[in-house]
Parts: structure tokens; sequence; C-alpha cells
């Protein structure tokens, strides 16, 4: 078994039998130690409109702090939307994702890809240079936030080099790419690479808890 | 009206021998921890679960701390604050603890005492941090289940301490009850406001507070006013007057919930249709958005902050002003326990405009705007005099940036900050009540 | 051939190697012109997509030689309409291509008679003469 | 051709002229894929190559690998190959049959000791040597016994070279290798399903004209045929590049020549001469026809999920074991939940609160 049969093979299935048990075993143990009902009488507000109005609401700062965290700003939005393309828009990847799921969409030209892997990459590392050097982030890093960083970077570094076949045979490449896939999926529940899961639930419940006190979340 | 008041210099020292009465603690280090867990884990639920799951440990929310960017001191950061909370859950409650365990260090006395610091000294609850997580994380919730652990383990500043136990075992605080009460009523009714204390039924309940009482009999004197001004048919209990909540302040639930009861049950006694809570923003998040889920249960009166009043009956025609027309400007300070955590931003500027005052917003305004640098109580604590001073650096820095001639809040919390940090740094721009605006604009 | 014309295949396709190729030839020919040595391209070495091979062909043109061979099957030797670029088809006894080279070079080896085969024309001629 | 002769000589004898000599030479230089400018080398190489002895073994195998290289180019200039070569034992082609097949082959093995190369196609099953017998003899023992003394063994085919099909998921027989079984000789995999048929004669072409083994990968297979992926050279690349892909083997894409990824082709996976040297003396290849590539010339090409399954699919079981897995994990989730908050009811009740 060659490591790309390993890697799409075995490794893949178990790394997405552990990514699926994973991640809905923290979600659902999370929201099902349920809260306190609030009992106070709420201002006039749509509860649902709330939580979604904070879902969408909380992917840009409030006026006052933009300034203070423009870099983070900036660079959150470079990097989720060229991971997002890179992975979500890739023919390869969509081929994945439809024998997942069923259903595929449009895919876009390969050279638009390999630019939005490649900004992706360099984002991910300015910002895996800013967590090890700004005072704050350094400072309250742990192990976790370095492993995510690198479970997500390995794999955009090893598809841009199966893309290009640069260093190595492509088969050889692509079997890294995907082991290191597998690696991501495995981690994804246990770190926090699951914030991609969390943020609807935690937006929401910020978003209907302020929205009760006619707060803009 | 000027009704002799406690000056500031003598309510600061009267604050520096609060600690001096702190009452021993005697518990052995493994039962402080063993406290904090069974605290940390009572406050643990759903919410904070998806909160602490959710962190992305992205730092944003230090750039939203006041203590954080006076100091650059990254352990002011908020993330860092609620640290052993999530070091609890990792260990106990998360769905995968059984994972975490071994990766996760269990909380420690010494733990506890470096958070008691961070967690009193160097966060004021004002939840600006939860205005700016990407991940709509309430991180100032997180920190009321640490306060809730740290009181739970003994860890309440002395100071916090001792007006905690006055209130809880003798109704009082800063040594006011209900002579005290009594006391300024009398003179304020020998000065010409009448005040319908102790009433068995009214449609309005009135609560004030010890620092009122103290501090600023004006702002008392001028709610009286207005009220009967407007014509409602109010009283206040000598009984049950004090709307401050040392408890909800400390993290002790016992006191929170017993101190909420006793205003709850007055109101309920006196079949009263409004609790109208005084210039304290703290008692009004306490009352109006907890009351009832502490109770168990629909409150059968609506709670009012002052703003909401005054802006009621304003728009309700029942309250006349005299709009001046000199062009005087304001800036209002929000209190974050009325703004970003009550939702009454609009009616204070509402009301201000009505007074055809020049109101002048500071850069960071409404659920933005920078905490006082002392709120929930945190005032009362020597050890953080230096950190307060230098977070009020930042408000004064908003409020000279507006060239208002005065700043206005509502909030004694607020005002009493403020106060402290203009007259420690000589700044001369009077920091005053909305109430008192109001009042002194009543037409005849 | 009828059949095969009617499937709806159409060879727009391009390899991307035609320009290539041909820019392989223009260096070739420069370094003849210097008095440098020729050179063979194999055709069977370069990915081309269908029909690309007789686009070189169109694009090379006709020249003004040609000549045919028959040594193991024939060979058709074609000079292009560059001179100096000589397109070899080898072809097997049955007619099928073997070998297809563009050889850049004032002529090809294969035309040239070669030593060996004058040596053996010379003692087959003598044999003839003795008899 | 006499054992003494030279391939030169041969040649001459047989009318061929030197310009035709030169021909062959060049072919050949072709078919073992030198560049033009090796020609030289290559002639004098031929001049003077002597004739070597061929034993062809046939073991688990269909008979294609042999057909290919039958079927395909004689007789052309290939066949010349073998008319240089002594192809001494093969029990397909060989006249003789029975007990005299045999003592050819072992005449052959004790004439040609140490010299003869040895060529096998087809799988060796180990699970019951009983699976498949040549005159009563084993196919390993008769691997075994025939290797020892070869120069090298050109293992011709997937089945020779990687098992193959008999070795296929659940591989009944046993199937092995010929490189499983024989460590101790140089082995050169010319793996396909068949192989090119250029490509075994390139083999041995490269054997008579050096008498040596050419440039192996990894996987055994000659650099020189092996060392690109059909991806790489595939005249269709340009497509995949620009995003551009066959959905159905009916569409648009398909009819406009499209790249076949999506429907399944092995192409960037697969290493094999068939983009430049095509099939059917050079007329098409699978791709050029309009069906992906299936990968034949790689290790358990057979069971990588599927011929039509996308390689970035990936070959991960069935959607039910990912809805299972979700389902024990909302089980946990659910236990856990109630766990702690059984854990969290007795710390309120302790409060007393």
């Amino acid at each position: 078994m060659t490591l790309l049969d390993f890697a799409s093979g075995p490794g893949l299935q178990w790394a997405l039998w552990i990514f699926m048990f994973g991640v809905v075993w923290r979600l659902v143990g999370a929201l099902f130690l349920l809260s306190r009902k609030d009992l106070t009488k709420p201002r006039e507000h749509n509860s649902v409109a709330a939580g979604l109005g904070a879902v969408i609401s909380r992917s840009a700062p409030a006026h006052a702090f933009e300034k203070r965290i423009l870099f983070q700003h900036v660079t959150g939005y470079v990097w989720h939307f060229a991971l997002f393309i890179s992975v979500l828009f890739f023919a390869p990847h969509i081929l994945f994702f439809e024998s997942v799921l069923g259903f595929s969409w449009p895919h876009l030209p390969n050279t638009i890809i390999l630019v939005t892997a490649i900004v992706a990459t360099a984002v991910l590392i300015a910002l895996l240079i800013r967590r090890a050097t700004h005072p704050v982030q350094r400072f309250i890093s742990n192990a976790d936030d370095y492993i995510s960083i690198f479970v997500v970077l390995i794999p955009l570094v090893t598809g841009i080099l199966a893309f290009t076949h640069f260093g190595g045979r492509y088969e050889t490449l692509l079997g890294i790419h995907v082991l290191s896939v597998d690696v991501m999926l495995i981690w994804f529940p246990f770190g926090k690479l699951m914030h991609a899961i969390m943020t609807m639930p935690a937006r929401y419940q910020a978003g209907t808890a302020f929205g009760r006190r006619g707060v803009k979340a | 009206m000027n009704t002799e008041a406690m000056s500031l210099q003598d309510f600061r020292a009267l604050l520096q021998k609060l600690s001096a009465g702190a009452p021993g603690q005697d518990m052995t280090d493994e039962e402080r921890v063993r406290r904090a867990k069974k605290g940390f884990m009572q406050k643990l639920n759903g919410h904070r679960a998806v909160d602490l799951d959710s962190c992305l440990q992205c730092g944003m929310c230090a750039e939203a701390c006041h203590f954080y960017e006076a100091t650059q001191n990254e352990k002011y950061a908020p993330v860092y604050k609620f640290r052993p909370l999530r070091r609890f859950y990792r260990r106990e409650m998360s769905p995968l603890r059984w994972f975490y365990r071994p990766f996760t260090r269990d909380i420690t006395v010494a733990d506890l005492k470096e958070w008691q610091h961070l967690i009193y000294d160097a966060c004021t609850g004002c939840g600006r941090c939860d205005m700016i997580c990407p991940m709509g994380i309430k991180i100032s919730a997180s920190i009321r289940v640490m306060r809730h652990g740290l009181a739970a383990a003994g860890y309440v500043p002395d100071e916090m301490r001792v007006i905690r136990n006055e209130q809880r075992d003798q109704n009082k605080l800063f040594g006011v009850g209900v002579e005290q009460l009594k006391a300024l009523v009398d003179k304020l009714g020998a000065q010409g406001v009448n005040i319908p204390l102790d009433r068995e039924q009214a449609d309005v309940l009135l609560f004030t507070t010890a620092v009122e009482v103290l501090l600023f009999p004006d702002t008392f004197a001028a709610t009286a006013r207005i009220l009967n001004k407007a014509g409602a048919d109010w009283t206040i209990r000598s009984d049950a007057f004090e709307a401050a909540n040392v408890g909800i302040i400390t993290g002790d639930d016992p006191t929170m919930k017993l101190a909420i009861r006793r205003i709850v049950d007055k109101a309920k006694a006196c079949s009263v249709k409004t609790v109208l809570i005084p210039e304290s923003g703290h008692a009004y998040q306490t009352i109006r958005w907890e009351g009832a889920t502490e109770m168990g249960g629909p409150l059968p009166f609506e709670t009012l902050s002052m703003p909401e009043f005054i802006a009621g009956e304003i728009q309700a025609g029942r309250l006349n002003l005299n709009a001046q027309s000199n062009g005087a400007s304001v800036t209002y300070h929000d209190p974050c326990r009325l703004s970003r955590k009550g939702g009454v931003m609009q009616q204070p500027r509402d009301v201000l405009a009505a007074l055809g005052l020049d109101v002048r917003e500071t850069p960071a305004n409404r659920r933005e705007n920078y905490c006082c640098g002392g709120g929930c109580g945190e005032y009362v604590l020597e050890n953080a005099a230096d950190l307060r001073q230098k977070a009020f650096e930042i408000k004064r820095r908003e409020f000279e940036d507006t060239g208002a001639d005065a700043v206005v809040t509502s909030c004694a919390n607020c005002r009493i900050n403020l106060m402290i940090g203009a007259e420690n740094s000589d700044w001369q721009t009077p920091v005053t009540s909305l109430v008192e605006t109001v009042a002194a604009s009543l037409a005849d | 051939m009828s059949s095969l014309d009617a499937i709806p295949v159409t060879a727009e396709v391009a390899s991307g190697n035609v320009k290539p190729l041909l820019h392989e030839v223009r260096h070739a020919l420069r370094r003849l012109a210097k008095g440098e040595d020729g050179t063979v391209i194999d055709l069977q070495s370069v990915p081309l997509a269908p029909g690309e091979a007789q686009r070189i062909e169109e694009l090379l043109g006709k020249g003004e030689v040609r000549a045919e061979l028959d040594a193991l099957g024939p060979s058709v030797v074609q000079e292009t309409s560059y001179p100096g670029v000589w397109l070899v088809t080898h072809s097997n006894t049955e007619q099928a291509v073997v070998g297809r080279f563009i050889e850049v070079t004032h002529m090809p080896e294969l035309l040239k008679s070669q030593q060996a085969d004058i040596e053996h024309g010379i003692s087959r001629l003598e044999q003839e003469l003795e008899n | 051709m006499r054992k003494d002769q030279s391939l030169g000589e041969y040649l001459r004898a047989q009318g061929v002229s030197r310009r035709g000599f030169l021909k062959f030479c060049s072919a050949t230089a072709s078919m073992m894929a030198l560049p033009p400018s090796a020609l030289a080398q290559v002639a004098e190489a031929l001049e003077n190559a002597r004739r070597p002895s061929v034993i062809w073994l046939s073991f688990q195998e269909c008979t294609g690998c042999t057909e290919s290289l039958t079927r395909s180019h004689a007789p052309t200039v290939e066949s010349l190959i073998f008319d240089a070569i002594s192809l001494d034992y093969h029990h397909t082609l060989q006249a003789a049959a029975g007990h005299g097949a045999e003592e050819a082959r072992m005449a052959a093995m004790e004439e040609n000791a140490g010299e003869y190369l040895l060529v096998v196609d087809g799988s060796i099953p180990v699970d019951n040597p009983a699976y498949s017998t040549i005159a009563g003899i084993s196919n390993l023992d008769m691997l075994k016994e025939t290797a020892a003394n070869a120069f090298a063994i050109v293992a011709v085919g997937t089945c020779a070279a990687f098992g193959g099909l008999p070795h296929a998921d659940p591989n009944p027989t046993g199937a092995v290798s010929v490189s499983d079984i024989i460590t101790d000789k140089p082995i050169i995999n010319v793996s396909g399903c068949p192989p090119i048929p250029v490509v075994i004669t390139g083999v041995l072409a490269h054997f008579l004209t050096f008498g040596s083994i050419p440039e192996l990968d990894a996987l055994g297979r000659p650099v020189a045929f092996f060392g690109q992926n059909i991806h790489d050279r595939c005249y269709r690349r340009p497509f995949y590049e620009r995003g551009q892909y066959a959905e159905t083997f009916d569409d648009e894409g398909a009819r406009k020549g499209w790249c076949l990824y999506k429907l399944g082709c092995k192409g960037p996976t697969t290493y094999n001469a068939c983009a430049t040297l095509k099939w059917n003396a050079g007329t098409s290849f699978p791709i050029q026809s309009g069906h992906g590539c299936i990968g034949c010339s790689e290790p358990d090409f057979w069971d990588k999920g599927g011929f039509y399954n996308p390689i970035s699919a990936g070959n991960w079981g069935s959607r039910d074991a990912l809805l299972g897995a979700a389902a024990a994990g909302a089980a946990l989730g659910v236990g856990s939940a109630l766990a702690a908050r059984a854990r969290k009811k007795k710390a309120q009740a302790a409060e007393g609160a």
C-alpha cells in the first residue's frame, strides 16, 4: 500500500470518522450542558433575528475598535477567504466533497486557486509570526494554538507543492498532502479549529443575550 | 440646592480605612481550591461552555480593555483573566474532559491568589471586551463565574468583603442605614423637598444607595423633585431603600440573592407598578436583567433606570423643562451596566437634548464606551488605585476630545471614580449627574 | 474511415508543445548556420495532441528536396520550406510509421551513400566485371 | 543468426544495407527513449552485439502481454530484435511441446548459465503451488530454478512486476510478484496491463545493445519509460491547468477533449510512456481516445477505489459509517453533558442556595 493509498484510504476513513464523532461529541456535549432560562422581561425584540444578526455583525468589529485591531481584522479576512476559496473551489477538492456530500458546485481555474493558496499560506505564516512575537498573543498562546496553525499550514504547503509538482514525485507529495489533511481532520474536534463550528452558536447566543436587552451585539 | 454632604476627601479616607475592619479568614489551601472549583461548577452552563469552546485566543479582547490599554500589560488581556475557569472546564465539565485532563493543569491556590488581582483589581466587568470578540464570547460573563469561584474560596478583597458582610448582615452600606436615610429625608423636608417616606402603597417605589445618601444627597433630592414634579404616586421605604448589591459585585451569590429579595419583596408588599432604580448601573442590571431569573419567575412590576423614567415622563408630557439656550455643552459618559449591559443609551441623550444642551459624543460611546475605570465597586480597592488612575487617563483624553464643558453620567459609581480621577490629576471639568442636571432645569 | 469521421470529436486540442518545438528548431538552425553541429529531434518523445503532428508538418511546409529510400521498409526524407530543416519518416515493411524525426542539418546522414555499402558495391561490381 | 555472429554481420548476411542498419539503429534508439544524439553509440554497440539467450516464463497471466508484443508491430524493425535474440523457451510461442519444451529450457539454462535473460509474465501463487503448474512444476519452483543462473530478470506486465490482477483483493491464490520471491538478481519491472510493446522491446534492445540493464526507478521500472507520469506528458494537461474538465463521457467537455480528471483519470499518479509512445504504432492512447488512465502500470491499480473514482475523492468508505460516527458522538456528547450536569446539581445542592 502506497502512502497515497493509505492517506486517501484507511487514513482518510479513520480521520473522517474521528472528525464526525469528535465534532458532534464536542458540540452536543457543550450545548447539552444547558443554561438557565432567562426569565427577565425582554425589551421588544426578535430573538432569532438578534441571534442571526450577531452571527453576521460580528464579522466586522464595532467602529471604536476598528483601528486597534486593523491588522488582525484584515489578515483574518484575507486568510479565511483565501483558505475557503482554495479549499472549496479547487476542482479536485470539490470531487472529494462531492463524494462525501453527494452534490457539487462549480470550480475556479487552477491558477486562481494557486494564487489564493499562496496568499493563504503567506498570511498564515504572518499570523504565526505574530502569535510568536506579539506580547499578548505570545503570552496567552498554548500548544493548541501552535498545533492548530501547523496542522492547517502543512496541508496548504503540501497542497501547493503537490499542485506544482515541486520537491518530489506527485503521488508522494499528494500522499503527504492527504495525510496532513487526515491529521488536520483528526485534530479538528480537539483543538481550537473547532471554532469553525462553534462560531455560529457562540455568536448566536451573544446576539440573543444582547438583543433582549436592546443592545446590538 | 445644596445639601450638606460628605466630602470626596472624607469618603476616600473612609475607603482607605475599610480593609482594616476585614475579618480574618480561616481556610486551608485545599478547602479554598475545592470551594473555588465548586463555585465554578455551579455557574458553568451551556452558554459558558460554548464560549469557552469557541475562543480563538486571538487576543483582540486585550484591545478593548482599558486596563490593558493603559498599562500594555499582557496579563490584563481579558482572555487571560478567565484562564483558570477554562482549565477547570476542560478538566471537569467539557465533553472532551477525558481527553483534556492529562494536558490541563489543575487549579492551585497560587492561581487563585494571582487571579484575585486580575479579577477584582484589574477588571471592572464592564464587558467592553464582549463587544470586540469576533466569536461573540461574553467574556464578562465568564469573569463573573471567576468572581463566583474566587468569592467561594474566600478571595474577595478585604474592602469588598467588609461591605459585603455589612450589607448581608446589617442591611447597611458604609454605615448608612435607616437612621441616616431618615435624617436626610428630614433635612430635605426642611428644605422644602417633600419625600413621601414609608407609604404602604404606591405606584412607584424609589430606591437609593448609601453612596447617594452620603456623597450625593443632591442627586437624591433631585430625584424626589422630579418625581414630585411629574406628579408621580411614589414612596421610598426606610426598611428597604438600598439598591446597591455587593453580592453581584463580589461574586457572592447568596448575598446577591438576599439583596435582590429585599427589593423584590418590598416592591411586592407595596403593590408597586414601577421600581425606580437610582443612578446606579449595577443595581439596574441586577434588578432589571437578573431579578426575575434569580427569583425564579417574572416580577409583577417594571424596573426603570432614571434615564428611562425621565425620558418617559418627558415624552408623556408630565415633565416640563426649561430648555437652556446658553449653548452649554456636555458629554455623556455611558455607564457600562446601563449601556451595553442594560440597553439604556438613547434615553439619557434624549433627556440632555430636551434640556437644550449641546451633547457631544466621546470617540467611543454607547455600547463601545470606555469604562470609568473603577466600575462594579472596584473603586473601593486601595491596591488598584494606580491602575485605576491610568485607566482614567483614557477617559480624560476621550472627554477632552469632545471639548465639552461638563461630563454627565447616570451612575454614582462612575461619577465617584471619575471625580477621584479628576481630583488626582487636577482635572477641572465638572462631573455631574443626569438627574441633577434635569432637576436644575425643572420648569415652574 | 467514414464511420470514424462521424464521431463528433473535434481535435481543437492543443498540447502547447508545437510552439516550443518550432523554437527549438529555430535555435538549431541558428547553430547550424554558425557552423556548429546539426540537431535531430525525435518527434516520438514529444507529447502531441491529435492532429498536431500534421500541423507541424504543415507549418514547416515542403521544400525543394524529397527523397525516398527503401531500406527495411520505406523512408521519406523531405526538406521543409526552411532550408536545413528536414523531416525524416521511417516506416516498416508494413508501411507503419516506426520513427519520425526532424533533422536540422545540411544533408541527412541517411541520404549519403554509406562507406560499408560502397565497399559492398565495389565488390559486387568487380564480381560483375569478372563474369 | 549464429551464436558467434555479431548483429552487424547477421544483418549484412540478411541483405540489410548500412542505410537499413542505421535506420534500424535510429528506430531502436528511439524505442529505448534515447536521445537521437546517441545514435552513433547505439550503432557501434549493435554492430558488435552478440546474440543473447532469452527464456520466457508465463505464470498466472492472461497472455495479454505476449499478445501485446506479438500482435502489434511484427514483422518489423522490432521483430529484428527478436531475430537478434535467441528466444529459447516461450511455451506459448515455441514449436516444441511437452518434454521437448522443457528440455529446451534446461538446455538453454545450462548452455548460457549466468548470461541468459529471464523474462517472466504473470504472477506466482504461493498459497498453494498447485494453483498454477507447467509440466507438473509449480510456478514457484520453476521461477526459482530458472532465476538461479539468469543474468537478469525482466518482469513483463503488472502481474509479474507487482502481482497484478491475481494479487487484487482478496488475492485468492496468494499471488505475488517476481521481486517478492527473487531478491538476489537484477529485476527490471516492465509494468502495464499490458505493457506498451515498444517498451518491452526497448528493454530487450537495451540489453541487446549494451548488455546491461537500464537505469531503474524505485519500483524497478526503466526510468527511460517510467520516469514521468502520464499527467505531466498528457496533451490534455493544459485543460487541467485551466480547470476545464469533462464531467461525463458525453458532455461538451468530453467532445472538446478536456481533462478527464473528474472522470477518474489516474494519469497524475501513473508512470508510463503512453502519452508519448502511444499505442498501436503511435496511433493513440486511452486518454486520447476519451477514457481516463486506469493506472495499470502501478501496483494495486485494481484496488484503488474504482477506475471512475477521481483521485482526490479518496476511498473513505460509506456515508452511513460517517453518520454512525456522528450518532456515536451525539450519544457520548449527551452522556458527558448529563454526567457533568449531575455533578453540577450535586454541587448546587451542597451550597443549599
